[in-house]
């Protein structure tokens, strides 16, 4: 990897800088360091200078006699708070950056397990440990553990979140390089964690059109979320006129959903989860609890379809046309 | 000048390493509060994991609670509220140097936390009928979730688990109080180890003050 | 021991022998030594996880162990390190020796269960020990759920339970030093005449209190969720992860400043005695180690800042933990401020000092760069953490114990080391560290995750640079170890205050007798008072 | 130091305040009080625990340094408490 480089070339002190995050992340930590460098080496130069100048020279020796000058004090408390505002505040920013994607984000879904990662795209598409992306789309992933709390970590992307089993976690990022960059798991899971990491390849985007037509890569194909809908009988309740006997999950994404106890929750993803796990924790008002719990039954990877399916569907009126056409289904891919 | 021919060091139990009576009585009290708030943050780590997890799972808490006994905890409440009576009156009368008094009320107090225990261990029994107890043997029928209402039944064995076996250590610790009573080593000007036992004692008690209405009250009007 | 020259003088060493006379001793000198003998120990052992560390890191490969054998090494490298090492070291060695001496008093408030800590101390170590002898740990230091709690096959109760009941060890030392500051203090001694090591042992006292025992109910739950298979943090059967997390770092990131604060305290003696000069801003500098004890229970969920806690949260902790370096900052810059017109000696306490002050420095700036969220995203859980907080802990807390223990060892022992030894190995360990961990703040920000066993090439110069450092660092520590013992015997006799320092615990003999002072002593004056004494000496 | 000896007339008042709040917090757990329920079980059992550390455990008469170190206990817990509700009170705030 190294062949024919000079020795500083070799010697890597910086990471690869290849989506929108990289460089805002880069530029606050630039100031962090330019902040740390300058405290240290200040303090480091005061101390040596004393240390030397004042050198004791005589055994008998003591030192002048110290009076605590208050102002003094104030003034080296509030410069460094000053400066950790700053720190705080921009820190914060680039935090929200991170944690909040885009509208026009595309989503993803990662799955992690004792030692890998399963990656879907949103036509369907499946891969393991590799994850094939375009140039310049902002690309969200929602993600989600079988077993124990894994990280994911994309140093080129600066970008890490944990992912837990029981809930989903998102991240997203706007790959602005092509090339291949490593995807690591940062949390700590059991024996072999250090090898938990996969490659993200980022291509332009005629290329990752290209690579999503070859074949699947993957054996045995996972039934989508439609079809799950109807193997898990979903549909015998929940279908477009159903309307007196269980809610109509048309458009029910991303708006408030009101329950029996009057108050009101947002339709995510972790609560699409939980109605379909646990379904007496909140109930929607005006109806009962019918609905049998599904723990045990669906795994992680079909709950994803699940969900991804009922985000899919349109607002009613759009009927059973619209909906399967944003769903999951891998024969539909545009 | 302190030498070790100060007067009051003859006095019972002054330690070496203390000058005066009231040096050591002050050292003992502040060295007794100071474990009473480490088991302030020690219940209340398991108060604050308790909150998290109502939040969490609200309707499998209030259906667990409902299993729970009322009248028993009531009951056991006051039985621990008497217990903390005889415990101060204890007090009182090593203050004012009745020795018998002393020791029928370490006695009485003995009697009450084993009421309390008797009663915990009718409650728990229940819960063994009725597949409450959490482990493969819970079974729970009713339509909420039953990881949550199995949440609620480790918290309630851990919580009042722990808080017995703070009454239990603590009545072993009365046991030898009374002994000590009976023997006549406590006097009005020698009592310490009664108060500090006594702080114990109340402590266990407002811990249980908060676990009844966590525990069995609330959500019991929804 | 002592027939060679002059009269057999009476001290706390020879006022009784055998091994019975050590085992039963109330006397906090003597519990002090216990308890150096026994973190020592583990100390070594600690050391010795770290050596196989670096060993294993020093080619990309996993080729020199298992993944599942440098999972144990990790972990018990971590457990060994905190628990029974850097948390106990200061306060229940130097701090147990020399409080009593600082403050005038005979003992401890309760020597009793002084001597039971320790005992209890040792009884939480061989448990951890027998663990690691049946197989260790591999659950990282963290005991992070669920993996702690239903995934790893390794002695997770048996380590959590050594840790357990470490923890009271812990708490009752802090008890028995709130108490002593509080009520035994000589007449005249008020409390801003205390040495500066007592108002950072009892802000360390402090925190033992009031965190110890909610890591004490965290491990309860975790041992209660592991044997009994019930779901308490495992999502599984209805638990939440991230709750785990928060009472673990509620406890552990106060943890950091029970580590920190009494090497500050030290800092703040070594300073003063060797620029022979009253330090600058006292109030200051006392006070800030109550804020930094305060503070630091405000912060901890900056540990968690991408463990899907609520992002509101994660501002409101970052925020929080920029308040804490305001009160380490104060302390660092008086401490160059005493520098100032001292009459600074470089003897090799000193050493320590002006080490620990540069190292705290970037450590604790890189800790801030942590907390900053932006940044904290990427290099969470990764070799930056690691470096950051070496640098604090080997690089501050150890310069720290190491720097007092030069200082107070002819007091200990009433023996003198070597000077040549001791300052060569204070410089070895200097270079050594720097050179293990600098390379790891860039291997941080190149993206190397911690607690691999495996990485990819690029990052191999940097980790061999860490490794070669490791070895020099290993040495200069093993050093000291032999010119200690070696003193005990063939050392120069100390004089009671060899370094001209000035403090209760320089008044009395070296070694001390058992019951600290001839005389019982009265204070009229302030901390650190060189003029003063250099008055009296003129006069004299 | 002269030792302060609550008379056995405080000890029957306090112990008796403490089982009509017993009685009182039953009877208002079965009121339809909505939230507040929670609200009046707490302020109940925080009023019982007082009285209990006031008067049977002598706080009211300690030292200064005892009643901080009191307070300072329950500080502590409402630290843990508050910063740890910051996080699941805020959860999911940021969703999208
Ligand atoms: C003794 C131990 C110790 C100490 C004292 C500290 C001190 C600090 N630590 Fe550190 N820390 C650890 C030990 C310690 N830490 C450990 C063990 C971990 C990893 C745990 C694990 O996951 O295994 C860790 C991890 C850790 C993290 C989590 C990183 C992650 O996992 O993503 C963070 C984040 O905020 C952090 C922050 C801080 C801060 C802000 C301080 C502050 O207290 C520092 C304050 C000091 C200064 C700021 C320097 C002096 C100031 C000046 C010279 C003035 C100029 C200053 C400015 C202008 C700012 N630490
Ligand atoms: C007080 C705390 C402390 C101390 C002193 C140290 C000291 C050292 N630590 Fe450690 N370290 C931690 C606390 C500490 N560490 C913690 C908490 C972790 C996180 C664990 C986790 O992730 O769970 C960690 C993790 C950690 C890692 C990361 C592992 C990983 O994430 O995969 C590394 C890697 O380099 C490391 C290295 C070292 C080194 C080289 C030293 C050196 O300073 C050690 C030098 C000492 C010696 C070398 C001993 C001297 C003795 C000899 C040389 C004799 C040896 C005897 C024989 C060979 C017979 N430490
Ligand atoms: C026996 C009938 C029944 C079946 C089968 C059923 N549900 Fe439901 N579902 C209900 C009822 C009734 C409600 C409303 C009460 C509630 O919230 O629990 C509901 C609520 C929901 C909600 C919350 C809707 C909202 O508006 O907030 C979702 C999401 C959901 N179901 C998904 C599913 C999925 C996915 C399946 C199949 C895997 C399924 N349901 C199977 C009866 C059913
Ligand atoms: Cu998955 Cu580490
Ligand atoms: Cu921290």
């Amino acid at each position: 990897m190294n062949q024919g480089k000079g020795f500083w070339e070799s010697l890597p002190l910086f990471p690869e800088r290849a989506s929108t995050l990289a460089s805002e992340v880069d530029t606050l930590y630039f100031f962090t360091v330019a902040v740390a460098i300058f405290f240290s080496l200040l303090v480091a130069a005061l101390v040596l200078y004393f240390a030397v100048r004042y050198r004791r020279r005589h055994p008998n020796e003591v030192g002048q006699p110290e009076k605590t000058i208050t102002w003094l004090e104030i003034t080296w408390s509030v410069i460094p708070f000053l400066i950790l505002m700053v720190m705080f505040v921009w820190g914060a920013k680039v935090f929200f950056i991170a944690f909040r994607p885009p509208s026009n984000a595309v989503e993803y879904y990662v799955v992690g397990k004792q030692w890998m990662w399963k990656f879907q795209h949103p036509q369907g598409k499946r891969e393991i440990n590799d994850l094939h992306v375009p140039v310049g789309q902002p690309i969200k992933l929602t993600m989600t553990s079988e077993d124990v709390i894994h990280s994911f970590f994309v140093p080129a992307f600066r970008i890490k979140a944990d992912v837990l089993p029981g809930r989903y976690t998102t991240a997203w990022f706007e790959a602005t390089k092509a090339g291949a960059y490593h995807i690591f798991c940062a949390e700590y899971c059991g024996t072999e964690h250090s090898r938990m990491g996969g490659t993200i390849h980022v291509m332009e985007p005629r290329d990752y059109e290209a690579w999503l037509e070859q074949d699947a890569p993957t054996d045995e194909r996972l039934l989508s979320g439609e079809e799950l809908f109807a193997k898990y009988v979903c549909n015998t309740c929940h279908y477009p006129d159903s309307s007196a006997r269980a809610p109509i999950l048309y458009g029910i994404f991303g708006e408030q959903a009101e329950l029996a106890d009057g108050s009101r929750v947002l339709v995510d993803e972790n609560y699409l989860r939980e109605s379909i796990l646990n379904p007496t924790a909140k109930i929607v008002a005006g109806y009962q609890a019918l609905m049998p719990t599904y723990q045990g039954q669906v795994g992680e990877e079909e709950l994803i379809q699940l969900i991804a399916y009922i985000k899919g569907l349109e607002p009613a009126g759009g009927g059973e046309q619209t909906a399967s056409g944003g769903s999951t289904a891998q024969e539909t891919a545009p | 000048m302190i030498s070790d021919a100060k007067p009051d060091r003859q006095t019972w139990g002054l330690d070496h390493q203390f000058d005066s009576v009231d040096q050591q009585r002050e050292s003992s009290f502040l060295g007794m509060w100071i474990f009473l708030v480490t088991e302030i943050m020690f219940f209340g780590g398991l108060f604050a994991t308790y909150i998290v997890y109502r939040g969490q799972n609200t309707d499998g808490f209030v259906a667990g609670s409902h299993e729970l006994d009322i009248t028993l905890g009531a009951v056991n409440t006051a039985v621990l509220i008497g217990s903390s009576l005889t415990m101060a009156l204890a007090v009182w009368a090593a203050q004012t140097d009745r020795r018998k008094a002393t020791v029928w009320f370490i006695l009485a107090t003995i009697l009450l936390g084993g009421v309390f225990l008797g009663v915990k261990v009718v409650e728990y029994g229940a819960k063994f009928e009725h597949h409450l107890v959490p482990g493969p043997e819970f079974h729970w029928p009713g339509p909420e979730k039953t990881e949550s209402v199995q949440m609620f039944f480790n918290l309630y064995f851990l919580m009042t688990g722990l808080h017995a076996l703070h009454m239990i250590i603590g009545i072993g610790i009365l046991a030898v109080l009374a002994w000590l009573a009976w023997r006549g080593v406590f006097s009005a000007s020698n009592h310490n180890l009664v108060e500090g036992v006594g702080l114990y004692w109340h402590f266990v008690d407002i811990v249980w003050i908060f676990l009844f209405p966590l525990l069995y009250l609330l959500g019991r009007s929804g | 021991m002592s027939e060679r020259q002059g009269p057999r003088r009476q001290h706390y060493l020879n006022a009784t022998w055998g091994l019975k006379s050590w085992l039963l001793t109330k006397d906090h000198k003597r519990i002090a030594i216990l308890y150096l003998l026994g973190i020592t120990v583990f100390f070594f052992i600690g050391g010795l996880f770290a050596v196989l560390i670096r060993l294993e890191l020093a080619t990309p490969a996993g080729d020199m162990v298992q993944p599942d054998t440098y999972n144990r090494l990790f972990t018990m490298h971590g457990v060994m390190m905190i628990f029974f090492f850097l948390i106990p070291s200061i306060p229940a060695v130097l701090g147990n020796f020399l409080i009593p001496l600082m403050i005038g008093a005979k003992d401890l408030a309760f020597p009793k269960l002084n001597l039971a800590s320790w005992y209890i101390y040792m009884l939480g170590g061989s448990f951890a020990l027998w663990a690691m002898f049946n197989g260790g740990v591999d659950t990282g230091w963290t005991f992070y759920t669920p993996f702690s709690t239903t995934f790893s096959n390794s002695y997770v109760i048996a380590t959590a339970l050594g840790i357990f009941i470490l923890g009271f060890s812990s708490i009752l030392t802090g008890l028995n030093f709130v108490v002593t500051i509080h009520r035994m203090r000589a007449p005249g001694l008020t409390w801003f005449r205390l040495p500066l090591f007592v108002w950072a042992q009892y802000a360390t006292s402090l925190i033992q209190i009031l965190g110890t025992p909610v890591l004490a109910v965290t491990i309860l739950l975790v041992a209660a969720e592991r044997l009994l298979h019930i779901g308490i943090f495992d999502p599984a059967l209805g638990g939440d992860p991230v709750l785990f997390q928060h009472l673990f770092w509620f406890y552990s990131h106060p943890a950091v400043y029970i580590m920190v604060l009494p090497s500050m305290g030290v800092i703040s003696e070594l300073i003063t005695a060797f620029a022979r000069k009253r330090i600058f801003g006292y109030q200051f500098v006392a006070f800030a180690s109550i804020a930094i004890a305060v503070l630091g229970f405000l912060v901890w969920g900056h540990h968690m800042f991408v463990s899907s806690q609520s992002v509101y949260a994660g501002v409101v902790f970052s925020f929080l933990s920029m308040f804490v370096a305001v009160p380490s900052a104060v302390k660092v810059f008086n401490w160059t401020a005493t520098l100032y017109q001292g009459s600074i000696s470089w003897d090799t306490p000193m050493l320590y000092a002006l080490g620990f002050i540069g190292l705290f420095t970037i450590g604790g700036l890189t800790g801030v760069m942590l907390s900053t969220l932006g940044i904290d995203i990427h290099v969470h859980d990764t070799y930056f953490v690691v470096a950051h907080f070496h640098y604090i802990m080997v690089g501050g807390a150890i310069m720290g114990y190491l720097g007092g223990l030069h200082f107070w060892w002819p007091k200990i022992t009433g023996r003198l080391y070597p000077v040549f030894w001791s300052k060569l190995s204070a410089l070895m360990i200097f270079v050594g560290f720097n050179l293990t961990f600098f390379p790891q703040f860039l291997l941080g920000y190149m993206g190397m995750p911690r607690r691999y066993h495996a990485y990819p090439e690029e990052f191999q110069v940097l980790n061999v640079m860490s490794s070669a450092g490791a070895t020099i660092l290993g040495v200069g520590y093993l050093i000291p170890m032999i010119y200690f013992v070696w003193s005990m015997r063939y050392g120069e006799r100390a004089s009671s205050n060899p370094w001209g320092a000035v403090g209760l615990e320089w008044e009395t003999t070296s070694p001390p007798p058992s019951h600290n002072f001839l005389e019982p002593p009265t204070v009229d004056h302030e901390a650190y008072d060189y003029v003063r004494r250099a008055q009296e000496q003129r006069v004299a | 130091m002269s030792v302060h000896v609550t008379p056995i007339r405080v000890y029957l008042l306090i112990f008796g305040a403490l089982m009509v709040g017993t009685l009182l917090t039953v009877w208002a757990a079965f009121l339809q009080l909505g939230a507040f329920n929670d609200i009046v079980a707490m302020a109940i059992a925080v009023t019982k625990a007082t009285l209990v550390v006031l008067y049977f455990m002598h706080v009211r008469h300690s030292t200064r340094l005892t009643k901080i170190t009191v307070v300072a206990g329950f500080l502590w817990l409402a630290i843990l408490v508050g910063l740890l509700l910051s996080d699941y009170f805020t959860r999911g705030f940021l969703a999208g």
